[in-house]
C-alpha cells in the first residue's frame, strides 16, 4: 500500500500527513509542479496554506500541474483524501461537492472535535462503524461548509462525517464536516485525522482508522 | 480605463452570492452602531481585483476558473 | 571617493537619532563627513537596537556558559544540545511598537522575524510561544482592539507557516495603555554539526540576496534624509507599515534549510530590522572580512527607490547568504525551485569595508569595525526612586468581599482567567509534536525523535518587577523554572525580552539594572546559562514607563515525553498536597492587592536561592519518577487559586480541609515563589516529603470544589468556577 | 444608485496603499500564467464593502473608522 502525499508552496501538514499514512503503508510526497504519481495506490491531498489562502482558499492551488494527475486518478477511481485546505483543493477542482466559506466566527480556530461517522461506505471509512465517533482536532478559518442542495447530497450518502451535537466548530450547513464524491472514491474532510494517530501527540488515535480504511479498501 | 502600458485596466468586483451567509457583512452592520453611525443596512462584503490585461476577452474566463467561485460568489467586470 | 548627493548636515544626523557627539564621531572614523548613504548605515547600526548602546555592559554580566551551550548570545540566536546530537535553537524578540501603530501586521511580521533568525541558524522552527502586555481590557476600548488584532496577527502567521503556537502569556495593566507590548519567542532544532553561523568567510565568495523583493517598508526615520529631493506630495510614498506575508515566508524557510541540507552555504543571515546595512556588515564583522553591494542589483518592489532606501529598508521575508562562485548557479536553482527570487547583489573582499555601489559608481564606502564596533556605549546613571512610580489600580473588589466572592473574582480577572480564547486562534499541533497543549500543563512539551522531550516556558510578571525589580525579576525566572519542574524538565537555557521605558531616565536605569542583575544572580543559582535575548527600550506613553518588562523564556529537557507531568487533578480519591513552601506567602503585590486597588509595595519578600532550586529539583524528580498524577506551581492568585486551576483542568472537585490559620487571605490568595500543588497516591506524597515541605490537605473527587478553614465551609461547583474562568471570551466576540 | 428603502446603496472600494506589500496580488499574477492567461499585470486584491445608507455624508467617516484601515488601505466611495 503506496501513499502519496501532494506537497504545495504553503502545505503545511504535508509531513504529518506523511508521517501518518506510513503507520498503514509506504508514503512518499509529491511534488506540485510534478506530473508523476509515482504510482501511489492512494493520494492525500494535506491541510495547510497552499499560496497563502490568498485569493480563496485552494483557488490557485487546483490548477498545479500534479492536481491535472489527481484529477485523472480520482476520475478513474483511484481513493483521494483532502484534509483541511486539501477538502478546500479538491472543492475548487471539482472533484467534491460544495465549497467551504469563512467560519461563522471569522477566526482561526484549533480545537478537539468529535466527529460522527455516517457513512462506511468509503475508500476512507470503511474501518468504521456507522455512528461510530471519532475524536480529531480541527483547526482553520475557512471550514464552514456549503452546498447548495444539501438534501441530495444527504439522500445520496455523501454526507460522510458529521460534527456532533454542539461541536460545529464553524457554522457548516447542517453541521457537515466531511463528505465524498458519488463514487465513494474522493473524500474530503476540515479535521485532521492526521493529527489523531497518536495517543502521546494527538490525544487521540481516532484518526488512524481513516488511513487504515484505504489499505483496507486496497486489501 | 487605460492601463500604463496601452493595456487596458480592469476592475473585477466579487460579492458572496443571495442567500448565503456573509459573516464579515454581519460584523461590520453590527460594528457601526456601536460606533455611532445609524441607518447602516444591508452591508455585504466582497473582494476587489483590479488587474492590467492585454486581451480583455479573456477576464469572463479567468473570473470563472480562478477569481470567482460561481458556487458561492457572483462576479461582475468593470471596465 | 566620490559623492552622490550633497552632504547631509549634522542635523540630518540628529533627525535620525545621532547624538551630535556620535556624529562627530563618525566623521572621526571616516576621517570625513559621511555622505548620506553612509549616514543611513551609520544612523541604524549605531541605533539602540542594534547597537545595544545602554544595555551591552550590563548584558556583559549575565551568565553566558554551561556544559549544553552550542551557541551563546553573539548569534542569531542561542542554542543548546539536548542529546542524540541535536540542539535546540531559541529567541524571544520585541515587535513592540510596531504592533502599538497597527497591532495585527506588527505581531505577525514579529513572528516573521523571530522564525527567520531561527532558520538562520539551520535549525527547522518547531515552536512559538508569545508574550503579550496590554492595558485593562474592561476599561480600555483600545486595549481591546490591541489585543484583538494581535493575537489575530500572531495565529496568521504562524498558523499559515505551519509552526506551532504551544504556549505563551498575556498581562494586563494600565501602564500598557500606551505601549503594549508583543514579544515572540521561537525554538528550531537542528543536528549540532550542521547548525551555520553568520560569518562571512572567503575572499570572493559571492553574496546573494534571496526572498521577497526589497520596497519602502519600515522607511520611517530615514526618509528625512530623501527630504532634499521629495517633497511633501511624495511623503506617501514612505510608508513604513511592514505587512507580513506568511506564504512567502513559509517559501523562504524550506528554500533556506533545502540549501543548508545541500551544503551550499558558507554563511547565512537574516534580514531583520535595519535590512540590508545590518545583516551584510554583521556578516562582514563576524567573518573579520569586507563586502561589496551593488543596490542596482537589488530586485525592488518599487521604482525609483534610492540606494538609501535600499540600504535601509526593512522588507520583510528576505535572507542574504555567502556562497563559493561555484555553487552560485545550484543556489539559485534552489531558489527557483521554491519560487523564492534569488539575486547575487555582491561579493567578500579583503578590503575590510563595506563598499555599496549603484552599478559601477561607490555610494558608501565605511570601514566594517565603524559601522559594527566602534558605536559608543553608554553607562546608566541608575538612582532608585522614592517608591514605585505607578498609580494603583482601580479597585474592583470590594474590601469586605467574601473568599467565596473573591475566588471567584480571581478566576474570572483578566489576568488569570483562561486563555483559551487566545490560543485556540494558534494551530498547537502543527509538525506533530506536541505532548502537552496550553492548560494541559504549566509548561509546554515537544517530543524529540528520541522519546524525549523538551518544555518550554516564558513569564514574565511586570507588577512584580515593577515593586521590586531584582527579587521580580528573580521571581520571573523561579516561576519558567517551576513550569519546566511541573512537566520533569531540566533547564538548559535562558533567552529574556528586557522590556523597559528610557534608560535615560534614572529611575528607569535603576529597574534595568536591578533587573539584570536579578536575571543574573537567578540563573547562576539554578545553573542555567543565558544563551540570548533582546533588548527594548523607550517603551513610554503620554503616562509615562510601562512596567519594567523582563520577559524569560526557559527551554528543558526531560527524558520520557510519555512522563510529562500535567496540572489536572486526575484520579477521584487522590490526596492533594501543598509542596516546597517553608514560609506564608504574602499579600504584597498579589492579584488579590490588584483586585483591591492596592498600590504596589516597595520591595519585595526575599527569596532563598540555593533552597529554590533544591525545591525545584526535588519536584522535578518526583514528576520524572511518574507517581504523581497532577504537578502545578502556585503563581498569581495564590495557592486557592492554584487548586481551582487543577480541577478545572482535570474536570474533577476536590475536597480541602486547612485547619486554622493565623492569616487566611495570605494563606488563600497570598503569592510567593516555590509553591507547588501536587495529587497523587498516598505514598508518592510521603516520597516527595522526604526532600520538600509538605501539606497533605485535601482529596480529588466530586464536582466542587470545598473548602474547610478555621471552621468555616465555603463550596463552588465547578460549573461556577469555570463560567469565571472563560471571561476572556467577552474580548473575542 | 438607489437601495429598496430609499436610502443610498453605497459601495466602498478598499485598495492596498501604493508602496504597501500586496502578497494576495503578488501571488494571483504569479499564478494566472500558469493557467495559461498571459499578459495580464499589475494584479492588486483588495476588499468590496456595499451598504445601504440613509446618510451618505457617514460614509467617508466609516471608513476611516471601520471598513478600511487607513494605514496601509486606501478607499474610494462609489455612490
Ligand atoms: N537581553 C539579552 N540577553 C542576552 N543576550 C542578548 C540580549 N539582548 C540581545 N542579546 C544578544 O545580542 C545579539 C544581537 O541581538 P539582535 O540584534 O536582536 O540579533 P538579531 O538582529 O539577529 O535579532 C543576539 O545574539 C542576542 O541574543
Ligand atoms: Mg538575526
Amino acid at each position: 500500500m503506496k501513499f502519496g502525499v501532494v506537497r504545495f508552496p504553503g502545505s503545511c501538514d504535508d509531513v504529518d500527513a506523511q508521517l501518518a499514512a506510513s503507520r498503514v503503508g509506504e508514503a512518499v510526497l509529491l511534488w506540485h509542479a510534478d506530473r508523476d504519481l509515482q504510482g501511489a495506490d492512494a493520494i492525500i491531498v494535506p491541510g495547510g496554506f497552499s499560496y497563502g489562502d490568498y485569493l480563496r482558499a485552494g483557488a490557485i492551488a487546483r490548477f498545479a500541474p500534479i492536481m491535472e494527475e489527481v484529477i485523472a486518478f480520482a476520475r478513474d477511481g483511484g481513493p483521494v483524501l483532502g484534509i483541511c485546505n486539501g477538502f478546500q483543493v479538491l472543492c475548487e477542482a471539482g472533484l467534491l461537492p460544495g465549497a467551504l466559506l469563512p467560519n461563522d466566527h471569522l477566526r482561526f480556530r484549533c480545537r478537539q472535535v468529535t466527529v460522527e461517522v455516517l457513512n462506511t461506505d468509503t475508500a476512507f471509512t470503511r474501518a468504521c462503524e456507522v455512528g461510530e465517533r471519532l475524536s480529531i482536532p480541527c483547526k482553520h478559518t475557512t471550514g464552514r461548509y456549503y452546498a447548495p442542495d444539501p438534501d441530495a447530497l444527504e439522500a445520496g450518502g455523501q454526507v460522510v462525517l458529521r460534527y456532533a451535537p454542539g461541536e460545529n466548530p464553524n457554522g457548516s450547513l447542517r453541521d457537515i464536516a466531511g463528505v465524498c464524491n458519488e463514487g465513494r472514491n474522493v473524500v474530503g474532510l476540515m479535521p485532521h485525522p492526521e493529527h489523531a494517530v497518536d495517543e502521546r501527540v494527538g490525544g487521540s488515535a481516532d484518526g488512524l482508522k481513516l488511513f487504515a480504511s484505504a489499505a483496507v479498501a486496497l486489501a | 480605463m487605460a492601463a500604463e502600458d496601452g493595456g487596458l485596466r480592469a476592475r473585477v468586483l466579487i460579492r458572496p452570492k443571495a442567500g448565503i451567509l456573509d459573516p464579515q457583512g454581519i460584523a461590520v452592520e453590527r460594528a457601526l452602531p456601536a460606533l455611532g453611525f445609524k441607518g447602516v443596512s444591508n452591508v455585504h462584503v466582497g473582494r476587489l481585483v483590479e488587474l492590467d490585461v492585454e486581451d480583455a476577452s479573456q477576464l469572463d474566463e479567468m473570473c470563472r476558473r480562478l477569481l470567482a467561485n460561481p458556487l458561492i460568489e457572483d462576479y461582475e467586470i468593470v471596465k | 571617493m566620490p559623492d552622490t548627493a550633497t552632504l547631509p548636515t549634522i542635523d540630518d544626523a540628529v533627525a535620525l537619532g545621532l547624538t551630535r557627539d556620535e556624529y562627530a564621531l563618525i566623521v572621526d572614523k571616516l576621517g570625513r563627513a559621511p555622505n548620506q548613504v553612509e549616514l543611513a548605515m551609520f544612523s541604524l547600526l549605531w541605533s539602540e537596537h542594534c547597537a545595544y548602546k545602554h544595555s551591552k555592559l550590563l548584558l556583559k554580566t549575565l551568565p553566558t556558559e554551561g556544559r549544553h551551550v552550542v551557541m551563546g548570545p553573539g548569534e542569531n540566536a542561542g542554542a543548546v544540545a539536548v542529546g542524540d546530537g541535536l540542539a535546540v535553537a531559541f529567541k524571544v524578540e520585541s515587535h513592540n511598537h510596531p504592533s502599538a501603530v497597527e497591532p495585527f501586521q506588527g505581531a505577525a511580521t514579529g513572528v516573521g522575524g523571530i522564525l527567520r533568525d531561527i532558520f538562520a541558524l539551520g535549525a527547522r522552527p518547531i515552536a512559538v510561544l508569545d508574550s503579550l502586555r496590554f492595558g485593562e481590557p474592561e476599561a480600555s476600548e483600545r486595549s481591546r482592539y490591541l489585543l484583538d488584532h494581535a493575537v489575530a496577527g500572531i495565529g496568521h502567521y504562524g498558523n499559515s507557516i505551519g509552526v506551532p503556537t504551544i504556549g505563551g502569556e498575556v498581562y494586563f495593566e494600565g501602564p500598557y495603555e500606551q505601549n503594549c507590548l508583543v514579544n515572540a519567542m521561537a525554538l528550531g532544532l537542528a543536528a549540532t554539526d550542521r547548525m551555520v553561523r553568520s560569518a562571512a568567510a572567503g575572499v570572493g565568495n559571492v553574496v546573494v540576496l534571496f526572498g521577497a523583493s526589497t520596497g519602502r517598508d519600515g522607511i520611517g526615520g530615514a526618509s528625512v534624509l530623501a527630504s532634499a529631493e521629495l517633497g511633501e506630495a511624495d511623503a506617501d510614498k514612505r510608508p513604513s507599515v511592514q505587512v507580513g506575508d506568511p506564504f512567502a515566508g513559509k517559501k523562504l524557510m524550506e528554500c533556506s534549510l533545502d540549501l543548508l541540507d545541500r551544503g551550499l552555504l558558507v554563511a547565512l543571515q537574516d534580514l531583520g530590522a535595519a535590512g540590508l546595512t545590518s545583516s551584510a556588515s554583521e556578516m562582514a564583522s563576524k567573518g573579520g572580512v569586507g563586502i561589496d553591494l551593488d543596490v542596482a542589483r537589488v530586485p525592488l518592489r518599487e521604482a525609483g527607490m534610492e540606494p538609501f532606501e535600499i540600504m535601509v529598508s526593512e522588507s520583510q521575508e528576505r535572507m542574504l547568504c555567502v556562497c563559493e562562485p561555484a555553487r552560485l548557479d545550484d543556489v539559485l536553482a534552489v531558489c527557483a525551485r521554491w519560487e523564492v527570487h534569488g539575486t547575487a547583489i555582491g561579493e567578500v573582499t579583503d578590503t575590510g569595508s563595506m563598499r555599496i555601489f549603484d552599478g559601477d559608481e561607490l555610494v558608501a564606502d565605511v570601514p566594517v569595525p565603524a559601522l559594527v564596533d566602534d558605536c559608543p556605549v553608554y553607562t546608566l546613571a541608575p538612582e532608585p526612586p522614592e517608591a514605585p512610580p505607578y498609580p494603583a489600580p482601580v479597585r474592583v473588589l470590594a474590601a469586605d468581599a467574601s473568599v467565596q466572592d473573591a475566588l471567584l473574582a480571581l478566576l474570572a480577572s483578566p489576568n488569570l482567567a483562561s486563555r483559551r480564547p487566545l490560543f485556540e486562534q494558534y494551530d498547537w499541533i502543527v509538525q506533530s509534536r506536541t505532548v502537552r497543549r496550553p492548560e494541559e500543563a504549566d509548561a509546554a512539551v515537544l517530543a524529540l525523535p528520541d522519546g524525549s522531550a523538551l518544555g518550554v516556558a516564558i513569564d514574565g510578571n511586570g507588577r512584580r518587577v515593577a515593586a521590586d525589580p531584582y527579587r521580580g525579576t528573580i521571581a520571573a525566572v523561579l516561576e519558567c523554572a517551576a513550569n519546566l519542574a511541573c512537566v520533569g524538565a531540566e533547564p538548559l537555557g535562558v533567552t529574556n525580552n528586557l522590556n523597559f521605558g528610557n534608560p535615560e531616565k534614572a529611575h528607569v536605569a535603576w529597574q534595568l539594572a536591578e533587573s539584570v542583575r536579578g536575571l543574573g544572580d537567578a540563573c547562576r543559582a539554578l545553573g542555567v546559562p543565558v544563551t540570548g535575548g533582546n533588548v527594548s527600550l523607550y517603551n513610554e506613553g503620554g503616562a509615562g514607563p510601562i512596567y519594567p518588562t523582563p520577559v524569560i523564556g526557559m527551554v528543558g529537557h526531560l527524558p520520557d515525553a510519555n512522563r510529562a507531568g500535567r496540572l489536572g487533578f486526575a484520579r477521584e480519591g487522590d490526596a492533594i498536597a501543598l509542596a516546597g513552601w517553608d514560609a506564608a506567602p504574602s499579600l504584597a503585590a498579589s492579584e488579590l492587592s490588584k483586585l483591591h486597588g492596592e498600590p504596589l509595595p516597595d520591595g519585595l519578600p526575599e527569596v532563598d536561592l540555593a533552597r529554590e532550586r533544591a525545591v525545584l529539583e526535588a519536584i522535578r524528580d518526583a514528576v520524572r519518577a511518574g507517581e504523581l498524577r497532577s504537578c502545578h506551581d502556585i503563581a498569581e492568585g495564590g495557592f486557592l487559586v492554584a487548586v481551582a486551576e487543577c480541577c478545572l483542568a482535570g474536570g474533577l472537585g476536590a475536597t480541602l480541609d486547612l485547619g486554622p490559620s493565623d492569616d487566611p487571605w495570605a494563606h488563600l490568595f497570598g503569592e510567593r515563589p516555590g509553591g507547588f500543588i501536587v495529587s497523587g497516591p498516598r505514598a508518592a506524597l510521603d516520597a516527595l516529603a522526604t526532600r520538600v515541605p509538605l501539606d497533605v490537605f485535601g482529596t480529588v473527587g466530586g464536582d466542587a470544589l470545598e473548602l474547610r478553614i478555621a471552621g468555616a465551609t465555603t463550596r463552588w461547583p465547578l460549573g461556577g468556577l469555570g463560567d469565571a474562568h472563560r471571561r476572556l471570551a467577552r474580548y473575542f466576540p
